[in-house]
C-alpha cells in the first residue's frame, strides 16, 4: 500500500503507546452489530492497470479533442493557454485548502485578490467574492441575497425566461421553503417588455441573462431603461452573463445592474463534463455585507507589509450558523485560480480577441447556413456565440450525422423549448477554426439532399 | 520581497497569449453594444508566470509537509488521480453529449455511484452535490420533501452543539428551524436534552458521527431511534467517513440519507478551499427524492459500440440519465464535479475493500496514537479512545498564550497548524487530524514540536505572540482588513 | 508577441539610452551584403492553431499507448510512475541550468547527488556520474576512460558482437582518429570465451552488455571469471546493462567489474522516439579522476549545515579544455532527475518486482508462442525481457499483420543480424497485461493459418 | 532546514508506487543469478513527493526570476512547448517502429530540418547531436573525414582564445591538435596572429560568433577567407545565434559547417544542466559526411493513410530514414533528442520569420540597453556596441570585491548571477546575457541592484563576501567537497 506507510512493525508499535492489543479494539464505540461489513468492491488495481482501464473509459466518449465542438448553452470549449495548466497543476495551490492560516496561504489569498479584482473590473461592479459552486448556484444566491437586502419584505422573484433553463431549475430548489414565488419565465414570450410590465412593489429582483440562453446580446441600452424601472419600484436587478462576451460587450454594472452573477467555466477552465466549475458573483459595495461566499480583503502584516486575509467572515456559516447569508464551506478556489491566471494571460487585449472571433465566426456561420436549403437562421437580433437554427430533420438526427463526419452537434432545443421544434442552438467559438465552418456547411448541405 | 500585483506588472500593450486570427469577414458591431474600455492587466507571458510561481511558493500545501487540519482529511493525494482526471477524453466531453457518445463517462459515474452505495450502506446515490454543505442542503430539501408529500408539517432540524456551521446554515436555507442539542460530558448527544427537544414538529436531525470531537457516539443506536420514534429522519454529515471506510455503514446505523465528502475521504485535493464534491446517499425510501439527473443501467441487446469503431465488448450495458420521480430538482447545473468524480472512482478502485478498511483503521491508529502523544503536553477536551481525530486544548499552565499563538509557533517548525476554536464548545480547541497517510515519524516530530511550544510557552511565551517567524510574512490585521474592506486593486 | 515584451515605445525608449537610431543600426558588424535575409518560413501561428496541428501530427502515429508495445532493442516501455512527472514538470527544475550557482541549486544538486547514490546502488560501484547523452556515448565515454587510465599504452578495443549494434557505431564514430582498435564484434558466434581468447597485453578494455542485445543474461560466474581474465592481461573490463534488469540480477559491481555503463531510459523516461533518454556512468573510486561528465559532491556550507556542488571539475573541459576527459557539457539532467524519482519510487520492493514482472511474462510468452507450428524460439540461455523467435513469414510482413491486430511488432533482427533473418526480437515488460500475451498468441496462431 | 537524503527517510518495507501482480506461472531464476540485496530507498509516495517538491523550492529557474547567464541563453521557455511535448502520439513511440507507423514524428522532423537549413543558410541538417559539444565533435569528424577522403593529413585545429572550453576538448576528442588564435584589443580575432598560424597542417577553424564577448567579429569574412585560402574550413559553434536568427545566415558568411544550440536559440527548457540538443548544418560539399540517419521526403503515389483509418491528405508525402554516402557514422543512440526537437519546431512555427527575426533585434536591444546601464557602474571588457550579451569586468575601485562576490550578493537581491570566470581572457568577468524574453523593467532593476551592490563593495565590503544571505543554504565549501570526495550517501 503506498498510501499507508506503516510497516506492521510499526503499528505494533504505535498500539503498544496506544495501550490497545489490536486496531480493533480502537472501533469499540462502534455498535457491534455494525461493525466490520464486507464491501463488495471490485480488486484492487495497481496504477500500471487504474490507468489503462480508465484510458479505455476515456476512449468510449467523443471528446471535443478529436470532434470539433459546435454545442455550448452554458458550457464552453475556448482556448486555454497552456500557463493555466502550468499554475493550477502548482501542488502547493491545488494540496492546500481554504487560507484560514493566512501566513502561510498568501499565494492563494493574493491569487484570489487578483480573481475578485479582475471580476470586478469585467463586470464593472464594485466587489466580487472567491466563487459559487458554478453559474446556477450563484443565480440562486444572488436571488437570496435579494431577499436578504429586501428583509424578507418582497416576495416575488422575476425569472426570465431567457436565463438558462438550468439555473431556473437551481433556483427553485434552492428556494422551495422560502416563502417566495418564482415566476416571469412560464411563457417563452415574456421578453423585457413583458417582464418590465411586471415589476410590482413586492417584486424583490428581476434577473435577465445576457447573451441570453438563445445566444442573444441584449442591448445595453434597453437594459439600461429596464434597470431604472425595476429601481423605481425598489427591486434589483440581477444579470447573469457569459464572461467572455464582456470582451466586447457593454459590462452590466455599466446599465445599472445590482448583481452580476455568471458561469465562469469559460475562464481557463475545461468542460470536464459539466465540471467542476465556477459561479462568479459581483455587486455594490454597499450590498456587501449581504454577499454570500468567501472574500479576500487587503491588509498589512505586523511588519506593515502588504498582505491578504479572508475578510468579513462573520457573514459566513462558520461563524454566523443559522444566521449566516449562505450555508457555503468548500467552494472553487481551484477554479477561481485558473480564471484568474486565464484573465492575466489574456488581458486586455486578448480577451477582446477571443470575443471577436466568436462573434465574427459565428456571424459568417450563420449567414452560410442561412442560405443553405431547409435551415433558416431563427435569431434575429444581435448574437454573440450562439445562434439559433431550424433544421429540416430532428435535431437528434442531425447531430448522428454531424457526429459521422466529426462535429458534435448543437443543443437539441426541443428538450427544453418545445416551441423550437427542429431547432438546435450551434456555438462557434475560436476553437472552430474557418475551415470546418466551410466543411459544416458542404455536410449540412450534403444531409439535405 | 513581497509579490506585486498583476495590475502593477501591466504595461500597455502587453499579452500574455498568442491568439489567431478572425479569419473570416467581420460583421459590423451593433452600435451602443460595445464596451469603452476592458480595464485588464496586461503582461507578458514570462511576467505571468514568474507571478504566479512566486504567488505558489508562498503556500503551504499537503505535498509541502503535515496539514493536519482537523475536520478536514488533508491526506495526501495520490498524483495518479490527477493523472486519471487529466485525461483528455474526459476533460474534453461536453455536458450536453448525447448519452451515446459519453458511455465513459457514465459508465464511470454509474460504477462510483454503486461503489459509494456499498460503502454507506445506502440503496441510492446523486453524485450531484458541489459540497459537503450542499449536500446537507440536499439532504434536508429531501427530508422536507418527504414529510411534505406526506402532508405533515415538521419544521424543525435538531442540531448537536458540537456541529459544523453549515449544517444549521443548511438547514435554514431550507427554510427549516434549528433547535440546538447539547452534548454530554463524555461528548455524546446528550440523550435527555435530544428527547426534551423531539417532538411531532421535528423534521429531523443532523449528525455528525464521529462527531466533531473526534468521538464515535456512544449511543447511536439510540439517537436514531429516538429520532425516528418522534417521526423524524436522520442526517449524517459524512465529513468524517475516514474513520468508517469498511468499519461501519452509516446506512445500517440508522441513517437515513448521508453525504459523503469526496475531497476529504476519498482523496481528491482541496484545491485551496476547493472544487469538493459532496454526493449524497439514501434509504429506499427517499431515493424518490434525490436531486437528479442520475446515471442508470440499461442492459443493452446489442453491445453498444462507440463512434470510433471500438466496441467496448465487456460491458453489455447501456448508460443513461434518470430523474428521480419526486425530486427535489437540480441543486447545481449540469452533474456534479466530474473532475473530482474521477480522482475518486479512480482512488476507490485502486484501494478496493481492504484498502479503503486500511485507510480507516490507519487513520484511527495515527489519531489515537498522536492523541496519546499530545496528552503528555496538552489537555484534551475528551479523554476516550478517539477516531481519526482529536480535540485538544490549546493552553499551557503558567502561561497565557492561546490556542492561535500554538498554531502560529507550529508553522515555524514546518507544520500546518490545526483546525483552531472549533468545535465551538471547546475554548480554545486545537482539532487534530493527521490522516492516514502519515508515517510514524511524522507524528513523532508534530508531538515533539508541540513538546517544545509548550515549553516555550512557560519561558518566551512573546515567542508565541509573535509567530510566526519563518513565514513568508508576520501576523496580518484582520481587523484593518475588515475595517478598510480593499476587496480589489483599484485599476 | 507573447514572448518578447516590448511596447513600440519601450524599444524607442531604450533606443535613445543606447544612443541608436534604429534597431538595425545595432547590427552594423554585420557584413551588408549578409544582412536581413528573408527567411522562407511558414506563417507563424497562435497556440490555439499550432497545438491542433501537432495533435494532427501527433495522430500519423502508431502509439504505445494504443497499441500493445512488443519493441525494446534498447529503448523500453515500461511504466512510469505518476509521480515522476509531477516532479520533473516542477519548473524549478525544468528551467533551471547546470547548477553553477550551488547557493540557489541544491534542488537540482542534491537530486543529482542521489540519483548518483542509487546508480551506485544498483550497479554496485562506488562512485557514479551526473549522467552522459544516452546508452551508446556512455560506452563509448567508457572505451576513452579505459584508454586513458592506460594512458594510451593499450591500443586495442575488444567489444562484444551482443553489444547494442548502435552502441558499437557510436563507439567506431567517437574513435575514430584516436588511433584505438575496435574489434570482437566481427563475427556474431564471438561468444565470452572467443573474446576471452582474445585478450593479450595490448587489450584496453572489453565491452560486453547482459542482458545482451538478444535478451540474454550472462551468468554472473562466468562474468567474474571473464573479469578476471581481463585484469590478468591488466585490462579493463566494461559491462553495458539494463538497469531494470539489475532489480533482480547480481550488479556488474559484484563480479568485477570496472565501468558500468547502459541506457537509462527505461527509469522513468518516455520512450519519446528514441530521445532525450540518458546514460549512466558508474565506476571505481580509484579512477574517478578520469572519469568525464559532472560530478555532485557533498560539503557543507559557511554555517556548517550539509550542502551539495559539482565537484572534480578540473576533469572537465571548462576548466581543462583539450585536456578534458571529455568535451560533455550539457548533460541530461532532467532524465537523471526522471531516473532519481522513478528509482525512490519504486524502491527496493518496486524494482524487484517489475524486474520480476518482465521476467515471468517474457518466459510465459516465449514458452506459449513456442509452441505454435512455424515459430521457434532462439533464446536459450536465461533471458530477462526480450527473446529471439524464428518466424515462418519475414518480420516486417508479421510486423505489419500484428499492427492490425493493435500490436507493435517485434525488433526485426534481419536488419541488424544478417544470420537471423525471419526472426524478431520480442520484449514483454509490465506494460503487456497478460490478457493481451494470450491475444498475441492467438493472433500469431492465426498468422500461419 | 535542510532536506534529508532519501536514505535518510527510507523505511524497510516501505514502497512509493503500487504495481501489477505477475499474473503467470512463475518460471525459476536460474541459480547464481539472482542478487542478494538492492540497497535502494523505501519511501512511501507521500514522502516521495514532499521530499522533491522542497527540493525544487531551494532552486532558481527561470521561471522564478531574472537568470542572466551569459552563453546560455536562458530565455523563457513558453509553456504551450512542454504541452507540446507530452502529448501522447509523440511521447509513446518507439524509435524502432517502422517508418509507416511514424509519418508524424519523421514529418516534424524533416520540416525541422528544412527549418534549420533555411535559418542558418546550409544546405543539409542532422538533427541527431545531443547537445552543442556534440555538434561540434561531430563537425570536426566531419571536416576531418572530408579532408582524409581528398588524402590530406590536416592535423590542426584553429581555435581563438576566448572560444568556449568545449571546442579545445572536442578537436582533441577527434584526435586534433587545437591552436590558439589570440583576440584583438576589440575582442575580435587577431588577424595577423591568424594568418601566422594558418598553414596546410590547418584542417579548420572553430569560430564562435558573435563570440564569448558577445561581440560579432568585425572582419568575419576576411577570417572566413584566410582559413579557406589555406586549405582549412570553418566551423561555427552556434550558441551565439540567438543574436543572428533573421539577421544574417552563418552558411551566407563563410561558415562550412554548423551547430545550433535548440536548447538556447530555440527555447527548449534547460532542464536543469540538460537534456540539449544540438543539430548540425553544413554546406553541399560536407553534406554526405553528417552523421545519419536523417529524414528525407518521398513523394508518395497515393496519400499515405496512417493505422487507424485516417488518411493525412494535405501532404502526400512519405518521410523515411536516410543515411548519408559518406556518413561519419552515427553520434548517439537512435535519432537525436526527439522531445527537444518537439520544442524547438513548435518555436518556430509559432514565430515565423518575422517573429525570429524580433527575437533576435529584442536580443540585441537588451543587450545593448543593459550593457549602457552596467556600464554606468562596472567597466565593460570590450566598449563596443555588443550583439547578445556583454563582459563586464567584476571589480570595483576602491574595494577589493570580485566578481563571484558581486554574483552571491546578486542572489541576495532575487537574481540569477550572471556567468563568472568565462570567458577566460577577461580577468573577472561577468558575462550578462539579459535575452529578449526580459522587460526593460526587468532589465532596469537589474542595473538598480548592481549599482547598490558596487555602492555596498565600497561601503560594506563584507556583506559580499558573506553573500548570499537570502539564500537557502550558505557559501558552500568547495575544497572541502573535492579533498573528501563525497560522492554518494552510504547505503
Ligand atoms: C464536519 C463538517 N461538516 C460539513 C463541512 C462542509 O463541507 P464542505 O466544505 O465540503 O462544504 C465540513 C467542512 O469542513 C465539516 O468539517
Ligand atoms: C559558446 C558555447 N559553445 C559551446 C557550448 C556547449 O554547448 P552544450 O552545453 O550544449 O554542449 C556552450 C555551452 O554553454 C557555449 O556557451
Amino acid at each position: 500500500m503506498a498510501y499507508t506507510p506503516h510497516t506492521e512493525a510499526q503499528r505494533r508499535e504505535m498500539l503498544q503507546t496506544i495501550g490497545a492489543e489490536s486496531v480493533a479494539e480502537l472501533f469499540a464505540d462502534v455498535p457491534a452489530t455494525c461493525r466490520f461489513p464486507e464491501l463488495k468492491l471490485p480488486a484492487p488495481l495497481s496504477e500500471v492497470e487504474i490507468l489503462r482501464e480508465l484510458r479505455e473509459l476515456a476512449s468510449w466518449n467523443a471528446s471535443a479533442e478529436e470532434f470539433t465542438c459546435l454545442l455550448g448553452a452554458g458550457a464552453y470549449h475556448h482556448y486555454i493557454p497552456s500557463v493555466v495548466q502550468t499554475i493550477v497543476g502548482r501542488s502547493e495551490f491545488y494540496t492546500a485548502y481554504t487560507p484560514y492560516q493566512p501566513e502561510i496561504s498568501q499565494g492563494t489569498l493574493q491569487a484570489i485578490f487578483e480573481y475578485q479584482s479582475m471580476i470586478c473590473a469585467l463586470t464593472g461592479m464594485e466587489v466580487a467574492n472567491a466563487s459559487h459552486y458554478d453559474g446556477g448556484t450563484a443565480v440562486a444566491e444572488a436571488i437570496i441575497m435579494a431577499a436578504n437586502v429586501a428583509r424578507g419584505r418582497r416576495r416575488r422573484i422575476l425569472l426570465s425566461p431567457d436565463l438558462h433553463p438550468e439555473y431556473r431549475q437551481v433556483a427553485r430548489t434552492y428556494l422551495r421553503g422560502s416563502g417566495l414565488e418564482l415566476l416571469g419565465d412560464e411563457r417563452p414570450e415574456n421578453d423585457l417588455d413583458a417582464l418590465e410590465k411586471m415589476l410590482d412593489g413586492d417584486t424583490c429582483c428581476l434577473v435577465v441573462q445576457t447573451p441570453t440562453f438563445l445566444g442573444e446580446v441584449l442591448s445595453p441600452e434597453r437594459l439600461r431603461r429596464l434597470a431604472e424601472a425595476v429601481h423605481a419600484v425598489g427591486a434589483m436587478l440581477i444579470v447573469a452573463v457569459d464572461p467572455i462576451s464582456l470582451g466586447l460587450f457593454v459590462p452590466p454594472g455599466e446599465y445599472g445592474a445590482d448583481i452580476v452573477v455568471g458561469e465562469g467555466q469559460a475562464l481557463g477552465n475545461p468542460l470536464n463534463f459539466g465540471g467542476p466549475y465556477l459561479g462568479f458573483f459581483a455587486c455594490r459595495r454597499d450590498d456587501v455585507r449581504k454577499m454570500a461566499g468567501r472574500l479576500v480583503g487587503q491588509t498589512v502584516d505586523a511588519g506593515g507589509r502588504r498582505g491578504f486575509v479572508l475578510t468579513l467572515s462573520t457573514r459566513e456559516q462558520h461563524i454566523r450558523r443559522e444566521k449566516a447569508t449562505s450555508n457555503i464551506c468548500t467552494n472553487q478556489s481551484l477554479n477561481a485560480l485558473a480564471a484568474a491566471v486565464y484573465l492575466a494571460a489574456l488581458g486586455k487585449q486578448g480577451l477582446w480577441r477571443i470575443a471577436e472571433i466568436c462573434y465574427h465566426r459565428a456571424h459568417y456561420a450563420a449567414q452560410k447556413i442561412g442560405r443553405l436549403r431547409g435551415f433558416e437562421v431563427r435569431s434575429t437580433r444581435p448574437f454573440f456565440k450562439e445562434f439559433v437554427v431550424s433544421c429540416p430533420l430532428p435535431v437528434d438526427e442531425l447531430n448522428d450525422r454531424l457526429l459521422e463526419e466529426g462535429f458534435i452537434g448543437g443543443f437539441d432545443l426541443s428538450q427544453t423549448h418545445p416551441h423550437l421544434e427542429r431547432c438546435t442552438l450551434l456555438c462557434v467559438t475560436e476553437m472552430v477554426p474557418v475551415p470546418e465552418i466551410d466543411r459544416l456547411v458542404r455536410v449540412l448541405r450534403e444531409v439535405t439532399r | 520581497m513581497s509579490e506585486p500585483l498583476l495590475c502593477e506588472l501591466s504595461v500597455p500593450g502587453r499579452c500574455g497569449c498568442t491568439l489567431p486570427e478572425v479569419g473570416v469577414p467581420e460583421t459590423p458591431l451593433p452600435e451602443g453594444f460595445v464596451r469603452a474600455d476592458l480595464p485588464l492587466p496586461e503582461v507578458s507571458e514570462v511576467d505571468l508566470v514568474r507571478h504566479f510561481v512566486r504567488l505558489s511558493q508562498l503556500n503551504y500545501g499537503v505535498d509541502t509537509g503535515f496539514y493536519p487540519l482537523g475536520s478536514c482529511t488533508m491526506k495526501y493525494n495520490p498524483k495518479v488521480n490527477e493523472v486519471a482526471a487529466s485525461l483528455p477524453g474526459f476533460t474534453q466531453t461536453h455536458p450536453y453529449q448525447p448519452a451515446h457518445t459519453v458511455q465513459g463517462n457514465l459508465r464511470l459515474m454509474w460504477e462510483l455511484q454503486e461503489f459509494l452505495k456499498e460503502i454507506g450502506g445506502f440503496a441510492a446515490v446523486s453524485l450531484q452535490p458541489a459540497a459537503g454543505a450542499q449536500g446537507e442542503f440536499t439532504g434536508i430539501q429531501m427530508i422536507r420533501a418527504y414529510h411534505d408529500d406526506r402532508g405533515e408539517k415538521r419544521d424543525v432540524i435538531l442540531i448537536p452543539d458540537s456541529a459544523h456551521g453549515t449544517n444549521p446554515a443548511s438547514s435554514a436555507m431550507s427554510g427549516l428551524q434549528v433547535v440546538e442539542v447539547r452534548s454530554d460530558a463524555r461528548g455524546n448527544v446528550d440523550l435527555e436534552d435530544l428527547r426534551a427537544k423531539c417532538s411531532e414538529r421535528v423534521a429531523g436531525m443532523m449528525l455528525t458521527n464521529p462527531n466533531t470531537l473526534g468521538l464515535f457516539d456512544e449511543h447511536l443506536l439510540e439517537i436514531a431511534e429516538i429520532v425516528h420514534r418522534c417521526g423524524g429522519l436522520l442526517y449524517g454529515d459524512g465529513a468524517n467517513m475516514n474513520a468508517l471506510l469498511g468499519i461501519a455503514r452509516p446506512g445500517e446505523m440508522g441513517f437515513d440519507v448521508f453525504h459523503y465528502n469526496l475531497h476529504k475521504t476519498f482523496s481528491t485535493p482541496h484545491g485551496g478551499g476547493g472544487p469538493g464534491s459532496g454526493p449524497v446517499g439514501c434509504s429506499a425510501i427517499l431515493s424518490p427524492y434525490l436531486p437528479g439527473p442520475r446515471v442508470e443501467r440499461v442492459r443493452s441487446d446489442e453491445c453498444p459500440g462507440d463512434v470510433r469503431g471500438h466496441t467496448h465488448t465487456e460491458d453489455c450495458f447501456f448508460y443513461d440519465w434518470t430523474m428521480p420521480e419526486r425530486s427535489i430538482g437540480r441543486v447545481k447545473t449540469f452533474y456534479g464535479q466530474f473532475g473530482v468524480l474521477v480522482r475518486a472512482y479512480t482512488y476507490i478502485r485502486m484501494l478496493g475493500a481492504a484498502g479503503l478498511r486500511q485507510v480507516a483503521e490507519d487513520a484511527v491508529l495515527n489519531a489515537n496514537y498522536l492523541q496519546q502523544k499530545v496528552k503528555e503536553v496538552f489537555r484534551l477536551s475528551h479523554d476516550r479512545r478517539c477516531m481519526h481525530e482529536f480535540v485538544a486544548v490549546g493552553r499551557v499552565e503558567g502561561s497565557d498564550v492561546r490556542a492561535l499563538d500554538i498554531s502560529k509557533r507550529l508553522i515555524d517548525y514546518g507544520f500546518h497548524p490545526p483546525t483552531n476554536y472549533f468545535p465551538l464548545i471547546v475554548p480554545e480547541a486545537l482539532m487534530i487530524e493527521p490522516t492516514e497517510t502519515e508515517s510514524k515519524e511524522t507524528l513523532d516530530a508534530f508531538a515533539e514540536a508541540l513538546r517544545r511550544i509548550a515549553e516555550e510557552a512557560r519561558t518566551q511565551p512573546e515567542l508565541l505572540r509573535q509567530a510566526p517567524h519563518r513565514a513568508p510574512v508576520r501576523r496580518l490585521d484582520e481587523v484593518k482588513a475588515a475595517r478598510e474592506l480593499i476587496l480589489r486593486w483599484i485599476g
